[in-house]
């Protein structure tokens, strides 16, 4: 039918001796100063923050608007005053409380309920059902029957975050466990991992991907829930949190403390995000080449 | 040079007219049909078959993954309810490995889920087996900086190293070039020496059942049934009567008009 | 001269001169007369008034509504780019408790919780300071602001009904108020013996710029509002229907009218009575760079026109 | 050093003729009428609901506070009522149509930000950046903007609903993408596929549970947000949606009509749940075998 | 037949000191050294090497999905930057299947993605080449139902399919049965016969490279460089030729004490 070497004869074989393979080491490209620069991550937020920032400054001098919308640096000056009067960090202080109570507590009941739903059928119905049915609700829903339970205080803000954080983690946990390939899931098995510590030392690791997501996601909303529930609720008590100053400045009409407030918030947000989740997620996802 | 097995009245693993079916949706696929044979204390059994005729499935139904829907599976006389530390798979997929565990924390991770040794014990054997297979160098990496062939290795000292009462194979030796594939082979065999235990073993490769097993299993095409159930041969390679089972095996699956031997280059 | 006018409308009795308005069309009429044609009026709601300021500021709304207190802050920080165009309802604010040991501000005990809409900037957190400082001076007028909570007035008196809550007195506001009175609430304090009087406390209010661009319109809103002052006086069952229909309210048009003629609910006039009182209050305690002498000085000049001295 | 066969000589050897495989078809165990009810999943929700309903019931009976925590029969009373009266219906439609617009344009726009992402490092700065600042930021934050560049109506409101969407769905889908195994994105490139081409065609569908996740969540807090928007913003010109009326409700201590109009919410939940992203769950990653 | 090859001046593909290198976080990992090899049009060049030695990197590297640190890839002449249709590749993993689409859709896929044929002509070829890997009966299924092999052989049918002038194969019957296995190696030979495309062929049986390729490049252990480039036989398998060449093949490869032939059973 075919021959094989049509065109071997031309060429001839060689055979090369052993050898230990060459000090290799490191090759590399000598990279411009500009590459350098663009493949630091770091740098390149900066510059991401940096046009940001300009962005604002520009549009409120545009605006000409200080009651509405000031400016940056206005904004930054109120930051810095309220930083320096220590009245910015106390309020964030109380509301970091606040907020890591909720989140934990949220995380907890996440966790227990989508171990309910992967070990059982009707516990999938419930979560499911449940998070169809609950995770649309406003807040506001729940603020009656919160008062009937625990009364006024943080206990009331608590169901609120609660309501926040437990369905989007509760979401991306469990669907992060139903993407769990058959393959690993097989394995645990095989090893007699079975219950609680199969879900622990299979599956949530194989998903973490989608968990860190869930956790972003309910960690941001915590924070918008937080901010608007003390808004709502007020201060009671204690000082107060970051939301309640942002409301006292707001009827004050003192914009710029109001921004600042935000940028608080805004300046916590990077914070976690990089010091937090993105540690997290060089330790984990990407050095098991889970994610990219 | 034993010859003095546990020689049991009942075989370790009965399989019993097991049907095996995957239900997706709409679609019904039968893996295997109504297949049965025992797989006695020692013996290193084989599977042997065309692909897609249900080797894996088989394995993973023995393993206690999957239920027949017909049949039934006995490991010592009792039905097989689900997977356990009792029978280590090395499975045929490449993904089998925890990703977010390093080669050494792969395979001392059975030993130690499992409760059957303390950490130290289980370090040891990691070392120990990790050296097997050739992977000293790639202890620390974690396996998506393995090749195919290497994750397979990983593989194959996991379950080798849980010393495990029967060992189910899935095709460990796919990937493998031909010197470490026989290195493999060897080491397989040494073990068995040293530990006496049963293994299950799929494999594509006539020559491979021949060289690893006791007894071979040839599977017919999809679905899977049973065409024969042969004793392998105690001579190596080259020899006539290794040379006659290979020819045997040949003739029994390749269809006839397909003859082995017809020359592949016209 | 604009061809929309934007205004934001409130819940209750005590905006039921813009309720009427709208209903009959009072705004349009008046603009007619003045010669400006098909003019639209867009109404809108709010329930916070944050974004009732944002509106403004904005430029997004033309005439608002709500608190005076708010406004006062509004106006000294525009350094009074915004002014009142004309007071609306004129009632008392009671607060109210289901505990009985508590007869006035000084029974309180630092476990007492005072339900009222806004920790410390609503009216009403504003009136229990002025009290404070009357009871304990000036200095002390925040003392019980560690006893309020915010809550919307549905949630007080739900809460106050259960009487098993810790919320056991609520800064209430009409019609809420005589619920709670019904239901075997008594009064602690009523914002008429805080003032001394009858007093007014939510107002309209504009923009400076808004007024000066649109004068014929302006003077329109002006008589269309005291047009519809006049409707509710002469007419009350016709001004009880139009609430009712327009609010839903479960009370029967007799029990409205009852209220609309009963200056311990809820009375009409135009000219600011007692307001300065609030902004006098605000500026002692800091929370004004600058108070206005007279009410002059912080509404439209249109508005002396309909001072009745 | 070892035999092959120590125990071979106990077996015979066998040989079976070829056979066509007997006419298999279908091998099913006969189940219990009670594993057949406890087998359909609907069942099972049905269940779950009732047993909710139950709850609810029973514990509004045993609190007695109507005006707080009305009983569930009333509230199905009122929410009958509201039905038929039209009104319901009305404000349903009029959020609904807010509301599909808005979660229609905030996956647009996640969608854009995660093909920049994708695309461009800088596009990955942006959106990491972006959601870190942005995503914790309550509504409130953004008024001001959104009333500056579209006044009151319904875009401000849009503005709100797109800032409850875009991050979820963009977190959900970037980190979905990430997740792309490199098999299957080489098999991608290997065709020729490039930007947009590849994105459509291999990103979205390898990463879909994680997108079907995102999208949930973003539907719910899409939800969420807009009752709350409409209850700050009120009405504008039309008759105002569902927020309005929990808002107008609760003002006339109608607890129960405000009750009814949750229960629309959840029952709108359930149904997008069951009819929607379960169809389509069905039709896609559970049929791909995605997830299990 | 046809001794008519297009004689080019150039070869089609021109390795030159390619060495490849993987960083992940504090790893670096060098796949291969210093690589040199040429292959010409109409070849079917063999990469022969032990597990671990970067076969799979250089074929991604002549893919285009990898660059170089060190040397140059080109392709007629011109230096490779990125992937494309004009090189096929079947990648080892047995996930490279588009799990969303069935197997005849996934067959069809990069006849359309690419843009090469209209659908009815993607569609027919989809039939033609799925029966040619055998596969006619699952045609509508979607892999996740589907063995390892069969997904092999989907993955080959995909690549045949687009009849493309370069084929990158990765072990790509590593998970076949003997039976099929052969039957791909003759569907490989026939379609090289009707179409004289160039194949990059990975491998790890020596008996497979001198069946399928002409020309046979033998790499060292990790990290790979080269060891030799060796001319195939055309005789089959059983020939003196070929058993010559393949125990010339297996000295260079077992290092020397651990001989091909030494017996495996003791
Ligand atoms: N998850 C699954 N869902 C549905 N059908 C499946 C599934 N896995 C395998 N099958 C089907 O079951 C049959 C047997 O598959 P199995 O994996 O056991 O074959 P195999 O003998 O291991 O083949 P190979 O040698 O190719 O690995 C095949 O026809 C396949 O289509
Ligand atoms: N993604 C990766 N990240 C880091 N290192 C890798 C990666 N993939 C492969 N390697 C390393 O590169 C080397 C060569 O791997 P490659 O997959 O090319 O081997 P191979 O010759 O194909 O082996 P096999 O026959 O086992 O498939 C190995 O040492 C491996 O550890
Ligand atoms: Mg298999
Ligand atoms: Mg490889």
């Amino acid at each position: 039918m075919h021959d094989i070497q049509p065109a071997a004869a031309r060429r001839p074989e060689y055979v090369l001796p052993e050898a230990p393979p060459a000090a290799a080491g490191e090759v590399q490209r000598e990279l411009s100063p500009w590459e350098k620069f663009w493949g630091n991550a770091l740098a390149r937020r900066l510059v991401v923050l940096a046009v940001l920032a300009i962005a604002w400054e520009s549009y409120s001098r545009v605006v000409q608007n200080p009651l509405l919308f000031p400016t940056f640096t206005d904004t930054c000056v109120a930051f810095w005053r309220g930083m320096a009067s220590g009245e910015l960090p106390q309020r964030i202080a109380n509301s970091l409380g606040v907020l890591a109570m909720g989140y934990g507590i949220g995380l907890a009941v996440a966790a227990l309920l989508t171990t309910f739903a992967v070990t059982t059928r009707i516990g999938t119905d419930f979560l499911s059902t449940a998070t169809a049915m609950l995770n649309p609700l406003p807040a506001i829903a729940l603020l009656p029957l919160a008062l009937l339970w625990f009364g006024l205080g943080t206990p009331s803000t608590l169901v609120v975050l609660l309501h926040s954080v437990i369905w989007p983690v509760a979401l991306n946990t469990h669907s992060g466990f139903l993407s769990v390939s058959d393959t690993l899931r097989m394995a645990g098995q095989n090893y007699g991992l079975r219950g609680v510590r199969f879900i622990v030392l299979i599956l949530v690791p194989a998903a973490f991907p989608s968990i860190l997501t869930g956790m972003k996601i309910g960690w941001a909303f915590a924070w918008r829930t937080l901010i608007a529930a003390e808004l709502v609720f007020g201060s009671n008590g204690g000082g107060g949190g970051l939301g309640w100053y942002i409301f006292e400045n707001r009827n004050q009409m003192e914009t710029a403390n109001v921004f600042a407030g935000l940028l608080a918030v805004i300046i916590i947000g990077l914070l976690v995000e990089s010091l937090v989740f993105r540690t997290v997620e060089n330790a984990t996802v990407r050095k098991w080449g889970m994610q990219r | 040079m034993q010859r003095d097995l546990p020689a049991a009245a009942t075989p370790l693993l009965q399989v019993q007219g097991v049907t095996l079916q995957y239900r997706t949706g709409r679609h019904l696929v039968t893996a295997t049909q109504r297949v049965s044979f025992e797989v006695h204390r020692g013996d290193r059994f084989v599977l042997l078959g065309p692909s897609g005729c249900g080797k894996s499935t088989l394995l993973k139904a023995v393993g206690g993954f999957m239920a027949p829907v017909e049949g039934q599976i006995r490991l010592d006389g009792r039905e097989v309810r689900g997977a356990g530390p009792d029978r280590m798979m090395v499975f045929q997929e490449f993904d089998q490995l925890l990703p977010w565990k390093t080669v050494r924390q792969n395979v001392m991770f059975p030993l130690l889920a499992s409760r059957r040794v303390a950490r130290a014990e289980a370090a040891a054997r990691a070392v120990k087996y990790i050296a097997k297979v050739g992977l000293d160098q790639f202890a620390d990496l974690h396996p998506h900086m393995l090749s195919g062939g290497m994750k397979q290795r990983v593989a194959i000292a996991r379950a080798m190293a849980m010393e495990p009462a029967m060992l189910l194979m899935d095709e460990p030796y796919a990937a493998l070039d031909a010197l470490t594939r026989r290195k493999m082979q060897r080491e397989l065999l040494r073990l068995w020496d040293d530990t006496r235990f049963t293994a299950l073993f799929v494999t594509h490769s006539i020559e491979e059942a021949i060289i690893v097993g006791t007894r071979i299993l040839v599977l017919s095409p999809h679905p899977g049934r049973v065409r024969a159930e042969l004793d392998s041969v105690t001579e190596g390679p080259g020899s006539p009567g290794f040379g006659a089972l290979q020819a045997r095996i040949e003739e029994m699956l390749f269809a006839p008009g397909q003859a082995a031997q017809e020359p592949v280059h016209a | 001269e604009t061809q929309e006018v934007r205004v934001a409308e409130q819940f209750g009795l005590v905006y039921l001169p813009l309720t009427v308005m709208r209903d009959r069309k009072l705004l349009e009429k008046r603009a007619a007369e003045a010669g400006l044609k098909d003019l639209q009026v867009k109404w809108s709601r709010f329930s916070g008034s944050a974004q009732m300021t944002d509106a403004i500021l904005s430029g997004s709304l033309d005439f608002a509504s709500g608190a005076y207190a708010n406004f006062s802050v509004l106006w000294d920080k525009t350094h009074g780019a915004v002014k009142g165009v004309t007071q609306v309802g004129i009632g008392p604010v009671w607060l109210m408790s289901v505990d009985p040991r508590i007869k006035s501000i000084k029974d309180y005990g630092p476990k007492d919780r005072i339900a009222l809409p806004a920790v410390k900037v609503s009216t009403q957190a504003l009136i229990l300071q002025m009290q404070a400082a009357r009871d304990f001076g000036l200095d002390s007028y925040a003392r019980l602001d560690a006893n309020t909570v915010a809550m919307g007035h549905p949630d007080a008196v739900a809460m106050l009904s259960s009487g098993k809550t810790e919320v056991k007195s609520h800064f209430s506001a009409p019609p809420y108020q005589a619920m709670e009175l019904k239901n075997g609430a008594h009064k602690v304090l009523d914002s008429y013996d805080v003032f001394g009087g009858p007093h007014g406390s939510s107002i309209v209010f504009a923009p400076v710029k808004f007024h000066d661009a649109n004068p014929k319109t302006f003077k329109a809103f002006v008589q269309a509002y005291n047009d519809a002052i006049e409707l509710i006086n002469t007419r009350p069952a016709e001004a009880a229907e139009i609430y009712k229909r327009t609010s839903n309210d479960k009370e029967s048009i007799e029990e409205i009218v009852r209220q609309l003629k009963d200056p311990q609910v809820v009375s009409f006039k135009m000219e600011p009575l007692n307001l300065t009182k609030i902004s006098d209050f605000m500026y002692a305690t800091k929370r004004l760079q600058a108070k206005p002498a007279r009410w002059q000085d912080v509404f439209f000049p249109e508005l002396q026109d309909y001072v009745k001295e």
